[in-house]
């Protein structure tokens, strides 16, 4: 009992602490409110996907820096305020309720990843505050089967837009009838793609010969390439991010498998062609944009992040910076500033033009876009074509 | 026939890199108990020095992993007499968060300089991106490395533990620490030359790796850590040549339920086997057991 | 005598009872602000995951890493069933079958590992965690790595009230039992525990399921608040999240998990506006808390397992004789 | 007076090594009996044969509790125990972070039983069947003239005060046999003296047969009705203390140590 009684003293003295310190807690400066734009971004900046919210927050971030440099939004300059969710679905709700409450934001950016950014929609919903994701594509972030979900956007397609897109390429180029499938098992991107990929390859009267799957962060691909060298297929799905894509890609060839690849906007990143070096042979990928677009939107932001960050950008860098400026854009329109307003406003956005393309924002808050099919021929060349 | 050779072949090379790092874990297990959780994190600052060897300071690869390896071995030395030594006195679990607390920091001081994104080794010299086939079995230069520096490295070590005097050291103070003291060995210096040895062999894995595998990031060290301290455990903990039978038989095991039921299951079967192992023979497959006094 | 229960009784209710309605009318007062409320939230969860810990590892002395194996099954309970059956009666039934079936599972590991000697069993712990999880990452009915959501969210202050009070208590009145004594007898010397009649399997058993019970319950209020479950939360580095609150709070220390989990949100939040480094501050941390203070925030005394504190026992003793709180 | 426990050509090795060999071993109810023997006899591993740390490799040992005869050859320690055996340890094994209290505590309640859901809930006869545990000890507490360090951590006790815990201990399990394991090593002759009564005493009070390990060659002499003399393993000698005494095979075994005692 004693023990209890200084379990609640302790209780009540951390609570006085957690209010003192919460109060005061937020260390960006802020600079008096009218002339500033709270923004919150919220990401995963450590952890298990740190990788594609760091990729996040640097488009994000350069973004910003431009509108800023640019003068701003109606003449005030946007204030980021950035936390790190460790990868914790629950520490993201956590920031999402301290940037909507305490942070006083009109929009939250983040988290990357989709699990994350559901967990932060019911605290979105309750305090009216728009949350974006440049890169949660599961079908079900903006939309379940109660409707759409009035305060979710994304920028990114949904999964099933893209396994449909691929599936679709996989019969018309390749005349595909055998597919294999090897998708990543520890994220739902990979499974979203797969799943609609497999739907529509055997809608159209293909046949899935062969599946399994890898655990994130796998390195050893011979397995399960081994086995299915030893069968007959035309194209190998693997709808995977480019960490592992491009280390299964180089093992698959090393390995003398010569039937074309097929990916998703995951494998955008040049780490993929470092990893897969001279094998990255007859490899396609469903993306935003290619590259090789002349559209001087898409190169001068590829040119200022080389300048910046002294490498290509990958698709989370582009989505990053597109959902800054779309954020940015839709504050710019709204009647008033707050979440409310930033959500109509982003709701209504008409042919937004951003480096990863000129898109709107459709009933069920995806943003509606054109497919390019990127890759890289059977002598290693860049392709790409309008989907 | 031929897929089961091939996928052996991909095990060997897997399991070589397994069975270095769990040497590391088993030599500083067996002598201060230490489930040293931060010996993955080694492994990869090893694959992080041999990157910017080869890709910055355009060193070659046995350059590279020569350095690496002394890196690794002042990291380790290091890390042991910074945070380990002053709780030598403390509770086994104090220690172990300890250790935890070093992966952490490693982690993410790496990835607070370098970002989280993944890096590749780059072009590779050419002698190295051969392959050679041997009836239907394909075998790369890569992999011939990975055994061929394993193996090395296995000889060295054991040469050192079993011949030398600071390697009988070793193996007394893991018999009785306080024992080896009344016999005038030097307790910390023996415990400091044990991480040194085992951070080296870990740096060493971790170039491999970033060669064989041409991909590195800063958390590339948890799961490998984790399996090589299985291994360890499966092999016997504390016993040199356990750690090797447990690397190589979790590397072998991993590439053929890949290879013949589902990727997706390997870790389950690796630790769903480890668990087995536990309950039937519990000091491992290597392992005596030991009488409590009573 | 009589009196002395009423007083006790009174002194053990009242504060609680005043916590309780003092948190809600701040809640309702919006001083307590819905950051504050998620933050309390995590804290509730902590300390049930910290409390059942202590109890297989502070208490009954064996070496745990799987912890969050049997949240993720009360997690996954509570979301499938109140999925189906939206209602309270369906979080409610989600949350008894998860702590029973973690409790089930602890037993069936249990039973052939727990005689282990002490590093062996959290190898084997932790991998029976990590097979849950991959498990769950590629059953069908529990959609994988995407996870389940949305999860119907019945948990508020009265909930986490009712079960963080009620799971202390519990765990706590188990400790201060012939059952409990006997385990801690086994944390300290399993040969003379057998000796003088103790089942050492059974006592070890009997706390690991117990432990996982409450370990399922903490997970079924995890998934009754945020929503979305996945998988990937309940890896190796959430065990170890846990087993920092109970060491840092003082092994065997059922007071120390409590003030340890608040600490830890305390830390969190401090850490909270340095995104960038926040990690390396936090490992940072544990190692310098761990290297001035081994033994965990409340020392040798609370370490030591004493059922109480030496001096109030002392007092208590000199004050009544026999009477023991 | 009837036999208590009986035990047969009890053999134990470890390895290669033969740590019992053969040993045959009669003790009758209320005997006072000792076992002695040079170092790395045998000593402690024919007790830990016989309250069950090691099965034996061969060999029987039965014994008879009050309407129950049964065979206790690779039992479990808790089962030995809960036959009514007790024992105390050589190298003292006390809960040594627990109250001296608790100790004996531990050891009572084996026979207490109540159910978990009483502990959970706090159900009525909880407060009683503890009243009782606590009662018990602090009895056994007295007789062992510790209860004035009842509320003292165990491991904060005096040698001395350390081996009687572990008599109060063995004796809270309410053993109709005791094994002791050199109750009196480390005590100085006053408290040897002390102890020898004390064994004497609860011998009687408790209706206990006693088997005895010890070293102080005056305090077996002195108590003990029989002695058997252990040396590598294999029984020497058998008999009273005087025949012990004069056993040229007994001296032989002890020559070089302990001679001066014997």
């Amino acid at each position: 009992m004693k023990r209890i009684l200084t379990g609640l003293a302790a209780a009540t003295v951390g609570l006085a602490m957690l209010a003192g310190c919460s109060g005061g807690g937020n260390g960006q400066a802020q600079a008096p409110a009218g002339d500033t734009i709270n923004i919150g971004v919220n990401f995963e900046l450590s952890g298990d996907v740190a990788t594609y919210g760091q990729a996040n927050v640097q488009g994000i971030e350069m973004a910003a820096e431009e509108i800023n440099a640019a003068g701003g939004v109606d003449g005030k300059q946007i204030n980021l305020i950035k936390y790190d969710t460790k990868s914790d679905t629950a520490e993201a709700t956590t920031l999402a309720t301290k940037l909507m409450t305490q942070d006083k934001v009109v929009a939250v950016i983040g988290p990357a990843t989709s699990g994350a950014t559901k967990a932060t929609l019911p605290v979105a919903g309750q305090n009216k505050i728009p949350v974006i994701s440049p890169s949660a594509t599961a079908d079900d972030v903006t939309v379940d089967d109660k409707g759409v979900k009035e305060y979710a956007f994304r920028t990114c397609y949904s999964d099933s837009f893209q396994g449909t897109a691929a599936a679709e390429y996989a019969v018309k180029k390749f005349s595909a009838k055998k597919a294999v499938i090897l998708r990543d098992s520890s994220n739902d991107y990979s499974k979203g793609l797969a799943d609609a990929f497999r739907t529509t390859f055997t809608e159209g009267g293909g046949e899935i010969v062969s599946e399994d799957a890898y655990a994130k962060a796998a390195d050893n691909f011979n397995a399960v390439m081994t086995k299915f060298k030893g069968q007959e297929f035309d194209v190998i799905y693997l709808p995977g991010y480019y960490t592992e894509a491009g280390k299964a890609i180089k093992q698959a060839r090393d390995l003398g498998i010569t039937q074309p690849i097929l990916g998703g906007d995951g494998f955008d990143s040049p780490v993929l062609g470092e990893q897969a070096g001279a094998q990255l042979k007859d490899v396609y990928f469903t993306n935003h944009y290619s590259s090789e677009d002349q559209d001087p939107k898409v190169q001068e932001f590829i040119t200022a992040f080389k300048a910046k960050h002294n490498t290509d950008p990958n698709a989370f860098n582009a989505l990053g910076y597109d959902t800054m400026k779309f954020v940015a854009d839709a504050v710019g329109r709204a009647s008033e500033q707050t979440g409310e307003g930033v959500q109509k406003a982003l709701a209504e956005t008409k042919d937004f033009e951003g480096v990863t393309g000129t898109f709107s924002v459709d009933e069920n808050h995806n943003a509606v876009k054109a497919v390019v099919f990127v890759g890289y021929d059977q002598g290693g060349a860049l392709v790409s074509e309008k989907g | 026939m031929e897929q089961l050779a091939q996928q052996l072949v991909n095990g060997l090379a897997l399991g070589s890199i397994y069975a270095l790092i769990a040497l590391g874990y088993t030599m500083v297990y067996g002598i201060i108990q230490l489930i040293n959780f931060a010996h993955g994190d080694v492994y990869m600052v090893g694959a992080y020095v041999g990157y910017f060897c080869m890709v910055h300071l355009k060193l070659g690869f046995v350059e590279s992993l020569v350095i690496a390896m002394a890196v690794c071995t002042v990291l380790g030395v290091v890390i042991e007499r910074v945070a380990y030594k002053p709780l030598r006195k403390s509770t086994r679990i104090a220690v172990l968060i300890t250790a935890i607390g070093v992966s952490l920091l490693l982690e993410y001081t790496m990835m607070f300089f370098v970002g989280a994104d993944t890096r590749t080794y780059g072009v590779l010299p050419p002698f190295m991106e051969q392959s050679f086939q041997f009836g239907g079995v394909l075998v790369s230069m890569k992999q011939i490395i990975i055994v061929g520096i394993s193996v090395l490295l296995m000889v060295v070590l054991q040469y050192i533990v079993r011949r030398t005097k600071i390697g009988k050291a070793m193996r007394a103070v893991s018999q009785d620490a306080d024992a080896a003291r009344l016999m005038g060995i030097s307790v910390d210096n023996t415990i400091s030359f044990t991480f040194a040895i085992g951070s080296a062999l870990a740096g060493a894995a971790g170039v491999l790796v970033g060669v064989y595998y041409n991909a590195i990031n800063p958390l590339m060290g948890l799961l490998p850590g984790l399996k090589a301290f299985v291994a360890a455990v499966f092999g016997g903990i504390g016993l040199i040549p356990g750690a090797l039978l447990g690397g190589y038989f979790i590397g072998a095991s991993e590439t053929l339920v890949a290879g013949y039921w589902s990727s997706l299951y390997t870790d389950a079967v690796v630790f769903a086997i480890l668990i087995l192992v536990l309950v039937f023979k519990p000091t491992g497959l290597l392992g005596k057991n030991v009488r409590e006094k009573v | 005598m009589k009196n002395s229960l009423v007083r006790q009784a009174l002194m053990l209710w009242l504060p609680l009872v005043a916590t309780y309605v003092i948190v809600l009318l701040l809640v309702q007062a919006n001083i307590i602000d819905a950051y504050m409320q998620v933050t309390l939230a995590t804290i509730c969860i902590n300390i049930v995951l910290a409390a059942s810990l202590n109890l297989i590892t502070g208490f009954t002395g064996q070496f745990s890493l799987g912890h969050a194996g049997f949240m993720a099954i009360g997690a996954y309970s509570t979301a499938l069933v109140s999925m189906r059956w939206d209602s309270v009666f369906g979080f409610l039934g989600g949350l008894l079958l998860g702590g029973v079936l973690a409790a089930l599972v602890g037993f069936l590991i249990g039973l052939p590992t727990l005689r282990l000697r002490g590093d062996y069993i959290a190898i084997a712990t932790l991998g029976m965690a990590e097979i849950i999880r991959i498990l769950l990452q590629n059953f069908e009915f529990t959609n994988g790595a995407a996870g389940l959501s949305p999860v119907p969210q019945y948990m508020d202050w009265t909930w986490f009230f009712i079960l963080t009070v009620g799971s202390v208590m519990l765990i706590s009145n188990f400790i201060r039992s012939r059952q409990g004594r006997d385990a801690i007898a086994v944390r300290e010397d399993e040969i003379a525990a057998e000796s003088i009649g103790v089942n050492t399997t059974r006592s070890k058993v009997l706390a690991f399921a117990i432990g996982a019970f409450f370990g399922g319950i903490a997970g079924g209020m995890y998934a009754s608040y945020f929503y979305v479950i996945k998988p990937e939360q309940f890896g190796f580095l959430k065990s170890v999240d846990i087993l920092v609150i109970v060491v840092l709070g003082g092994l065997g220390s059922l007071s120390g998990s409590v003030i340890a989990a608040f600490l830890l949100a305390i830390i969190s939040t401090l850490l909270q506006p340095f995104p960038g480094v926040r990690m390396i501050l936090y490992a940072l941390l544990l190692i310098i808390i761990m290297i001035f203070r081994p033994q965990g925030l409340l020392g040798n005394r609370e370490l030591s397992l004493r059922l109480l504190p030496r001096f109030g026992r002392r007092r208590e003793a000199a004050a009544s004789g026999t009477e023991e709180a | 007076m009837s036999t208590i426990l009986e035990v047969t050509q009890l053999t134990r090795s470890f390895g290669g090594l033969t740590a019992v060999s053969n040993v045959d071993l009669t003790l009758e109810q209320g005997e006072l009996v000792g076992l002695i023997g040079p170092n790395g006899a045998g000593k402690t591993t024919v007790f830990n044969l016989l309250t069950g740390v090691y099965p034996p490799s061969s060999g029987t040992i039965v014994f008879s509790s009050p309407g129950q005869t049964q065979s206790l050859g690779g039992k479990a320690p808790y089962a030995i125990c809960r036959a009514g055996v007790g024992r105390t340890f050589q190298n003292i094994r006390l809960f040594k972070q627990l109250t001296v209290l608790e100790n004996v505590m531990i050891a009572y309640q084996q026979n207490q039983r109540y159910p978990l859901a009483t502990s959970f809930l706090r159900l009525p006869g909880f407060r009683r069947a503890e009243d009782e545990i606590r009662e018990g000890a602090r009895e056994l507490l007295r007789v062992m003239h510790l209860d004035h360090v009842a509320d003292e951590l165990a491991v904060n006790l005096s040698y001395g005060g350390q081996r009687h815990l572990e008599i109060a201990r063995a004796l809270a399990t309410r053993p109709t046999l005791l094994l002791l394991d050199e109750p009196a090593a480390g005590m100085n002759p006053t408290e040897t003296a002390q102890l020898t009564e004390l064994i004497r005493q609860i011998r009687h009070d408790f209706g206990l047969t006693v088997l005895l390990i010890e070293h102080d060659m005056s305090l077996v002499m002195q108590v003990c009705e029989r002695i058997y003399v252990l040396d590598h393993g294999i029984v020497i000698a058998s008999g009273t203390p005087d025949e012990v005494r004069a056993n040229p095979r007994v001296i032989e075994a002890y020559l070089g140590e302990e001679v001066d005692h014997a």
